[in-house]
């Protein structure tokens, strides 16, 4: 593997740049595996990595249906934050924030994490209790919190309505310093090249169609490209992980709708803090193009399109609008969807299923993004030693049916 | 953007309804005759198809009937509208 | 014939209108008709922009939305327009604008010395660098934005307003060029609603740019002449709706497409009146689109020099402007309709010298014109390098064989080279559809596919290139379309044409020309121009796997910019089809998405912004409140007083002064917001016991009960007090914030789960004000006017309900209390509202009654231990953590009650509402305060917590703060210690007690 | 007694009745509220053949089948809301006596029938660009000849729930809900500008 560094890069210069290596190679499949990854998005791939990395296990297929990272990991708004309400939540995503502070470094790979802080806003005096609540509860989890006054708020992003003749007037905030956003695409490529570079064979164009089990236990996957023999097989598959669950069989209680984005034009920088706000539904940054990356509302029906509802682009703008009547003139030149898999209480399911070997990671929702790193360090985990991390444990099928739920919802603040 | 046809009021445009999530979950009729797991499925599971998805939509704008739509989860089109308690139309061959 | 830059005649211009306009500072003249771009180009302004990354100068390439360079600032302050592409803009008196992303001009732009370090900026360069020391990160990356961006957004708020409107039509077009023209006459004449909307000022398309030359003639007169006559005949069809300045922006699903109208920016500043966008969203049976193609860029060493543009573009601004572009041009083309370019150029007094075409052997009708006209052709060769400072001076022609170059390089002096590499129908609205436009090889562009809506693509935008076909197929579109939507549409036939665009040669497609020095090695040859993406960038993705065109898309940035790849994609999927050895249809497109082109936030938002932004929900007694100085809180959509201060007041006094009045005279609410549903029926009761926990067929009518109910997960969703109002008819109260969704919960159930259940419900939620009078004084108040009723103890007692007359107004007084005090709560029919409110407080005045609002209420509230739903409870909380199993009935079915027995549900320690006393009497715990135990109160973090404080007041009845909490296995620590750790550091200690500190025995509400 | 109290429409607060009278025209569109006429919600019917006999009896008028009609007679005007939900709006006053008869007529069949006149207000536009004004936020056909007088929809206006009845001779009528009205209002005449809005008595 060519190392990336400045010098290498110099290097490379002087020869027309003709010497890189392919970040990954595009191997053809082999007839078996030890574990096979279903979904080349970034929890698969860091979910390889890590088996490569953690566990010593390197005989890894990552499927994916079309390219890597095109699925949610290429189109989200990125946000980055450990400031969920409860416990088990935030140790998760916590574990995620502090590989997410080496990344770039442990993959030697530029993800562009950008610790610019993520505030969200409190509209009413019940956003504020729960502001409060939530950071405190941070702080005695070990996690960084604040919560800021209107004037604070106003201070970091001075291009913020702070009128208190607003509809909903803020007053006030939670800022986590330590989130921030990263480059999406390269967190995608970044743990490719990893994996890749520790032997795991990464094939795109190959989509599962089927799960293949021998009694209660999965022996393989049918492929486009022909079935492929894996006594362990990891689901990581986001938006699609019904799909793939009802192929073995199961039911998972999973929704997948739309939820959209959209981007500006690049404009000079003038948003340098991330900002989310619940009863106002926005959430917005500046990404290091220049571009502002908008989250837009999610759909409330089934889809699989990758499409929403023009009216959800209307209501986001219009709350946007609201927080930045400044940006009224800039203008929207790209919006887009995902596909999200929406759990019961906003929370995923990282862990065995009834079918021995077969292993899911779904349930992320509108907010798994900032989970990348974490997710796939418990999943390698889970799947190596067949019993889940004490960190993904709470995370189980089977709390939906003793009602062990971590709501998040509760939060009352958006997942993103 | 959808155009439902509401079974009472016609064609109406998406943002007059609002979406209830899958049809056809019956409650059990003796919540204490099924186990925990079957609880949760009845409450939770859902079929997620991508493809032809039954579902339940509201007419919350209009005449605030709940009805049942059978729609494709990927092309979003319609391809059925029908009030509760009945069938979808078979699809013409 | 020409004076400067401009010629003497021609063109669309109106040379008896001349304007005035600052571009970086400097003032200059221009016509009305004109664009920014072709003011500029005639004021011989041609270095406009410098490009993103590598800060290279650059000129005006195209003529239309295409347009990746000339990137403007438009207007300072309110009417600042940033990223405006100067070939859209209008020109008008006045205009000010200036060049992005450069310092401090375009001409002179110190970032260009990045220029020196392009060779370390490859494609993905930063994925590769910028990684140490680690915390330099944050510094490298402030740069990297400084360096981004390319216009500012607006310092100010937007003074423009924005409008939307809905519409239906039975055909929308899209481009009013001749195909489209074409569509809407056929589709107008048949009496179809029809709206045909176009992005430029003037409806025509190509038709604007034509020549003087190879003019064609349509239905027997000048093609111009048939515009206009083809435009009175539009508008003189009421059924026909023409937008300009209108961008059909988005195709959605079901036919929804939206348009972006322009209104006001075309127009000097002062005389902006009105909307300054408008939003369409038009529902349309049928859509023709005829948004026409647009012609390819060629990619060459330095192809991006200002001087060097479209072919098509260098028409426009002769034909259509009037501008004298150079004095020396030479053409580059694979194809003929460049051809008909350079006779433009030469009509217009330009000289070509050359054509250089990449066919070994041109020829053919238009060919042999440009003959006539000794203008050289060089066959067989192409432009492989370009040279200039700020502008082109001359280009370097190489033979061709096949991929190799050949034979001596030659070099040519000119100060415009006009290149075309063939058209690319706009398939960007098809694609938008849902269908996927597909390769033709033999057009070499990417053509409409099979449709997957109701549209159909005609003219240009289909791969069709010559005018009587473009509006043969409008012609027949449009027919169809309103055919299709049930008019009948009279086949009328679609005007001849003549002499229009010569039989053509096929074209030579050629997406790379070869570099002598090869790909990586020789100057860079762009194929977008707008984010510096060159063949070199595409070959190196190729070359580390990034091999999907999505994956080159997004590691080089091509078509990520505000022009979304118009021009270059094409040329890129090409290059890297032939890097992977593929066809161009294996490489594919990336996803089209909208909006077509860049629209604006404001726009979108429309009205709901400021106040319009969300219903502001009043009661009938909105205006006393604010005669009386209430402060306000929004709860849901409504405005509810706060608290009602006193001259001087702060919040805390005014409430403690509220607070007190209720306990020990009498205070008085307007508790109109609270949800009313009027539930009827011979299964009423049945129905409530499956909504609410408890059971309620028992309960007498003129009676009243408390109930709480649970979603079907066991959590309390809402709660309430509900009175039986006659055998068969209950009224439900509901709180604030949850009235819709009860009422669209409990519909749901019944029309869906228990369609047999004859029940009926109706929201008066609106129909009825309520006042709240409260207080130990509160019957002798009531009681001077309200004559009808006996409210004595006995007669009237606790949690009943009465009908009677109060100050006049039909009203039913509940005899119920939030506040633990003797309380009664007036309903009447809103409109009376005012009346009885003031009877009330006039009643009441020798007490001293007094007005309170939410907060007292809440205070009032926590010291009898009454919940707030969504502020004690957050949706995982049971009736049991409540410590209300009373209300739990265990002899029936109910929402949410199988879901209680589940393990975890039914533990007995989770986290249960109990009462907290601090220490210290006066410290007040701040709510949201987390509590843990002493002995994790030292631990480090991950600090164990048992639970947090929903509810902390100071409560004035007890002379000392007061909280709630939820805390695991609460109810059995009763009596312990616990900490509440603060963020300053501080660490209030409180005991566990009962949630009820006043009055637990209910004599005082008993009274 | 109940003369004597005094009532207020839902749009008191914007002192309509100060705004003076304006005659619709090109360049002028009119508001005016009705305030104070009697509304009944009637629901039944579920199954059940007498119910509308019953009405018909003792309102003198049958109640409308068709989804999304309205039938008129005299004074009163009934609304179609659902299969099995009606509005019935009366002149001023008028809602209580028809309410207490129909209560007893209805009181062996499953119905109800409910007072809401307090809780919603009418506004009546006229001029020549009422719908399109409407057009801007309600997603209904309005320029459609088929919803014409006798026509009814309960639908959508910006974020408020409205019933819109066509009138004669470019009028449309507009039933809001008391809490909404003054956004409503609020509305119309924001978007209303271009059109010459004003305010009627
Ligand atoms: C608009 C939007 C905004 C968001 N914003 C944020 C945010 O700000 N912060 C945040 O933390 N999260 C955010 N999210 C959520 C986040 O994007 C996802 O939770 C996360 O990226 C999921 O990663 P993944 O790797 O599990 O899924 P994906 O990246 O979707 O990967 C799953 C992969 O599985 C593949 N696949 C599916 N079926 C098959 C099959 N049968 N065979 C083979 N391969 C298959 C798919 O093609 C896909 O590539 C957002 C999501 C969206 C859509
Ligand atoms: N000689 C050649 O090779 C060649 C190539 C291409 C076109 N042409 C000529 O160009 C003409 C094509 O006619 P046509 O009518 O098909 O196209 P056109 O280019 O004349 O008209 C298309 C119109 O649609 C507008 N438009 C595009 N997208 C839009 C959108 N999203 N919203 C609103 N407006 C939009 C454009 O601004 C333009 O005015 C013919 O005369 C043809 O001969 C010739
Ligand atoms: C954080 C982020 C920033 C983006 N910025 C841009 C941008 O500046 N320009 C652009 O054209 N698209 C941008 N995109 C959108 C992509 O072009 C694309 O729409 C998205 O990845 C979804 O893929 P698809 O549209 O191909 O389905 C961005 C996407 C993300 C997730
Ligand atoms: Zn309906």
């Amino acid at each position: 593997m060519n190392r990336y560094s400045i010098f290498t890069l110099a290097r490379n210069a002087l020869g027309g740049h003709r010497g890189w290596q392919a970040a990954w190679r595009s191997p053809e499949p082999k007839r078996r595996y030890d574990v096979v990854i279903v979904g080349g998005g970034g929890h698969g791939l860091a979910t390889a990595y890590y088996l490569a990395r953690e566990h010593g296990i390197t005989n890894v297929a990552v499927l994916e249906k079309g390219w890597i990272g095109g699925g949610n990991t290429g189109r989200n708004t990125t946000i980055v934050r450990s400031n969920y309400l409860w416990d088990e939540a935030t140790h998760l995503y916590e574990k995620s924030l502090k590989l997410w502070e080496g990344l770039s470094q442990e993959l030697n790979y530029n993800v562009m994490f950008s610790q610019r802080g993520v505030l969200n806003l409190g509209h009413t005096l019940q956003d504020m209790r729960d502001i409060e609540r939530r950071v405190n509860a941070n702080r005695l989890n070990g996690v960084d919190g604040e919560v800021l006054t209107t004037v604070q708020v106003k201070a970091m992003v001075p291009i913020i309505n702070d009128s208190a003749h607003a509809r909903y007037p803020i007053l006030g905030a939670s800022l986590q310093r330590r989130g921030g956003t990263a480059r999406h695409d390269a967190v995608a490529w970044g743990f490719a090249r990893g994996a890749d570079s520790r032997g795991v064979d990464i094939i795109q164009n190959c989509e599962v169609t089927g799960i293949r089990r021998d009694g209660g236990r999965v022996t393989g996957v049918d492929t486009s490209r022909g079935f492929i023999e894996a006594d362990r097989v990891g689901v990581v598959a986001a938006g699609h992980c019904g799909v793939l669950a009802s192929m073995a069989g199961i039911r998972l209680p999973i929704e997948s709708h739309p939820l959209q984005a959209l981007v500006s034009e690049p404009i000079k920088p003038v948003l340098d803090t991330v900002v989310m706000s619940n009863a106002v539904h926005g959430y917005i940054s500046q990404a290091d193009k220049g571009d502002l990356v908008i989250g837009a509302g999610i759909d409330a029906y089934v889809g699989y399109g990758q499409r929403g509802s023009f009216s959800t682009i209307e209501g986001t703008l219009a709350a946007i609008v609201e927080l930045f009547p400044t940006f009224s003139r800039v203008r929207m030149n790209r919006q887009w969807a995902g596909i999200v898999d929406v759990s019961p209480d906003a929370c995923p399911i990282i862990g065995l299923t009834p079918v021995k070997g077969l292993y899911f990671n779904c349930g992320w929702g509108t907010g798994g993004f900032k989970a990348t790193p974490g997710s796939g360090w418990v999943f390698a985990h889970t799947i190596a030693r067949g019993v889940p991390h004490e960190l993904n444990a709470s995370f189980s099928l089977e709390r939906f049916a003793t009602g062990r739920l971590i709501d998040e919802h509760g939060a009352a603040a958006v997942a993103h | 953007m959808l155009m439902i046809a509401c079974p009472w009021c016609g064609p109406r445009e998406q943002t007059e309804f609002a979406y209830g999530g899958e049809a056809h979950i019956a409650r059990p009729a003796d919540p204490d005759a099924v186990d925990d797991a079957q609880w949760a499925d009845y409450l939770f599971m859902r079929t997620n198809p991508k493809g032809c998805h039954r579902e339940q939509w509201n007419h919350a704008f209009g005449c605030r009937r709940w009805f049942n739509v059978e729609r494709d989860t990927l092309s979003y089109r319609i391809t059925s509208v029908y009030k509760p308690g009945e069938r979808p139309a078979e699809p013409a061959a | 014939m020409t004076s400067g830059h401009r010629l003497a005649e021609g063109g669309r211009i109106d040379r008896l209108k001349p304007l005035a306009f600052t571009f970086n500072g400097r003032r200059y003249g221009g016509f009305a008709g004109d664009t920014l771009a072709s003011a500029l180009l005639a004021s011989g302004v041609t270095l406009v922009a410098r490009s993103w990354k590598y800060h290279r100068p650059r000129g005006v390439v195209g003529a239309g939305v295409e347009e990746p360079n000339a990137i403007v600032q438009l207007e300072s302050g309110a009417f600042s327009v940033p990223n405006a592409r100067a070939t859209e803009v209008s020109l008008y008196e006045g205009l000010t604008a200036r060049s992005v992303n450069c310092w401090p001009g375009p001409e002179i732009d110190f970032m260009a010395l990045v220029q020196l370090f392009s060779g370390l900026m490859p494609a993905g360069f930063y994925y590769k660098t910028f990684m140490w020391p680690r915390r330099l990160w944050k510094k490298y990356e402030h740069y990297i934005r400084k360096a981004s961006g390319l216009g500012e957004a607006p310092a100010v708020a937007d003074a423009s307003t924005y409008d939307k409107m809905n519409a239906y039509c039975d055909v929308l077009v899209a481009g009013a060029g001749p195909a489209g023209l074409a569509a809407a006459l056929a589709a107008g004449r048949s009496g179809a609603r029809v709206i045909v909307a176009d992005e430029q000022a003037e409806f025509g398309g190509s038709l604007l740019s034509l020549g003087s030359a190879p003019l064609p003639r349509i239905g027997g007169r000048a093609a111009g002449h048939w515009l206009d006559a083809a435009l009175r005949e539009l508008r003189a069809m009421p059924n026909v709706r023409m937008l300009p300045r209108s961008t059909v922006f988005g195709y959605h699903d079901a036919n929804y497409l939206t348009i972006a109208e322009r209104r006001h920016d075309h127009l000097p500043l002062g005389e902006r009146a009105g909307c300054r966008e408008r939003i369409w969203r038009v529902r349309a049976r049928r859509v023709v689109l005829a948004t026409g193609a647009i012609e390819r860029p060629l990619v060459f060493g330095n192809n991006d020099r200002p001087g060097i543009m479209l072919a098509s573009a260098a028409s426009t601004y002769v034909n259509r402007y009037g501008v004298r572009l150079a004095s020396r041009a030479v053409v580059f083309t694979n194809n003929d309709s460049a051809y008909g370019s350079a006779l433009d150029l030469y009509h217009a007094g330009i000289e070509v010298a050359a054509i250089v075409d990449s066919r070994r052997s041109p020829g053919g009708e238009v060919v042999q014109k440009v003959r006539d006209a000794s203008i050289e052709i060089i066959g067989g060769s192409v432009v492989v390098d370009t040279r200039g400072r700020r502008h082109l001076s001359a280009v370097r022609v190489v033979q061709m064989d096949g991929e190799r170059l050949t034979g001596r390089p030659r070099h040519i002096e000119c100060g415009l080279l006009a290149m075309s590499g063939g058209w690319s129908p706009v398939v960007h609205l098809h694609a938008q559809s849902g269908a996927r436009p597909r390769f033709d090889v033999a057009r070499a562009c990417f053509v409409p596919g099979e449709a997957i809506q109701g549209e159909r693509s005609a003219g240009a935008c289909n791969g069709t290139f010559d005018l009587e076909s473009c509006m043969g197929e409008g012609a027949a579109a449009g027919a169809q379309a309103a055919a299709l939507s049930g008019f009948v549409a009279r086949a009328t036939k679609p005007p001849a044409v003549e002499a229009s665009a010569p039989k053509a040669q096929p074209l030579q497609p050629l997406w790379l020309v070869p570099s002598p020095r090869g790909v990586s090695r020789g100057p860079r040859q762009f194929v977008d121009f707008q984010n510096d993406v060159s063949a070199s960038d595409i070959a190196l993705a190729a070359r580390e796997g990034y091999r999907s065109i999505e994956h080159v898309k997004r590691y080089t940035a091509l078509g990520f910019g505000t022009d979304q790849g118009k021009l270059g994609n094409i040329n890129g999927m090409a290059i890297l089809a032939r890097e992977l050895g593929q066809e161009i249809s294996a490489t594919g497109t990336t996803t089209f998405r909208p909006n077509y082109t860049p629209v604006t936030f404001g726009a979108i938002a429309g009205r709901d912004v400021g106040e319009l932004f969300e219903p502001v929900r009043t009661t009938a007694l909105h205006a006393w409140h604010e005669e009386r100085g209430a402060v306000f809180e929004n709860v849901g959509q409504w405005k509810r007083p706060r608290y009602f201060p006193r001259d001087g007041e702060s919040m805390h006094e005014a409430v403690r002064r509220e607070c007190l009045a209720a306990r020990n005279g009498v205070a008085i609410m307007d508790a109109s917001t609270l949800g009313k549903i009027d539930i009827q029926g011979p299964d009423a009761a049945t129905f409530l016991d499956l909504v609410y926990t408890n059971a309620w067929r028992k309960l007498a009518a003129g009676r009243c009960r408390y109930g709480i109910m649970l979603d079907e997960n066991g959590m309390v969703m809402d709660d309430g007090v509900t009175t039986r109002l006659a055998e068969n008819r209950y009224l439900m109260t509901t709180t604030t914030g949850g009235a819709a969704r009860v009422l669209a919960w409990m519909e749901r159930w019944l029309q869906t789960e228990w369609p047999n259940l004859k029940v009926y419900n109706t929201s008066v939620t609106d129909h009825y004000a309520t006042a709240a009078i409260v207080g130990p004084r509160s019957r002798e108040v009531l009681s001077a006017v309200c004559s009808d009723i006996d409210l004595s103890a006995a007669a009237f007692p606790f949690m009943s309900c009465r009908q009677g007359a109060v100050a006049g107004a039909a009203a039913r007084v509940m005899r119920i209390s939030f506040s633990g005090e003797l309380a009664y709560e007036v309903n009447v029919p809103a409109n009376e509202a005012r009346h009885v409110w003031d009877a009330l407080l006039a009643a009441g005045a020798a007490n001293g009654i007094t007005p309170y609002g939410t907060e007292a209420m809440h205070v009032l509230r926590a010291e009898k231990g009454y919940i707030i739903v969504g502020q004690d409870t957050d949706g995982s909380v049971t009736p049991a953590d409540l410590g209300m199993e009373w209300l739990v009935s265990k002899d029936k079915d109910f929402i949410g009650r199988r879901s209680l027995l589940r393990p975890d549900t039914a533990r007995d320690d989770r986290k249960q509402l109990v009462g907290l006393l601090s220490e210290d009497p006066s410290v007040v715990i701040p709510e949201g305060s987390q509590l843990v135990d002493d002995a994790s109160a030292s631990a480090s973090a991950p600090v164990p917590m048992l639970g947090h404080v929903t509810s902390s007041y100071e409560s004035p009845a007890l002379g000392r703060s007061i909280a709630l909490a939820l805390v695991k296995a609460g109810r059995r620590r009763t009596g312990e210690m616990l900490l509440a750790p603060l963020r300053d550091g501080r660490r209030i200690r409180a005991r566990i007690v009962s949630p009820v500190f006043l009055d637990p025995e209910g004599t005082r509400q008993n009274a | 007694m109940r003369d004597t109290v005094r009532k207020e429409s839902p749009l008191i607060r914007l002192r309509l009745d100060a705004s003076g009278a304006a005659t619709p025209g090109d360049s002028i569109l009119v508001a005016q509220e009705r305030p104070f006429l009697g509304h009944l919600n009637i629901r039944g019917g579920r199954g059940d053949a007498r119910f509308a006999a019953t009405i018909a009896r003792v309102l003198g008028m049958a109640l409308p089948i068709a989804p999304n009609t309205v039938v008129c007679d005299r004074d009163r005007v009934a609304y179609w809301l659902g299969p099995d939900e009606w509005l019935l709006v009366t002149p001023a006053g008028g809602d209580t006596v028809i309410a207490d008869s129909l209560r007893e007529a209805l009181r062996d069949a499953f119905s109800a029938v409910t007072e809401v006149g307090s809780g919603q207000t009418v506004i009546v536009l006229q001029g020549r660009y009422v719908r399109e004004l409407l057009s801007k936020e309600c997603p209904l056909d309005l320029l459609s000849p088929s919803f014409g007088p006798s026509a009814c929809a309960q639908t959508r206006l910006a974020k408020a729930s409205v019933l819109l009845r066509p009138l004669e001779a470019d009028g449309m009528e507009l039933i809001v809900r008391r809490s909404f009205a003054e956004y409503v209002w609020a509305w119309l005449s924001d978007a209303g500008a271009e059109y010459g809005f004003r305010a009627g008595t």
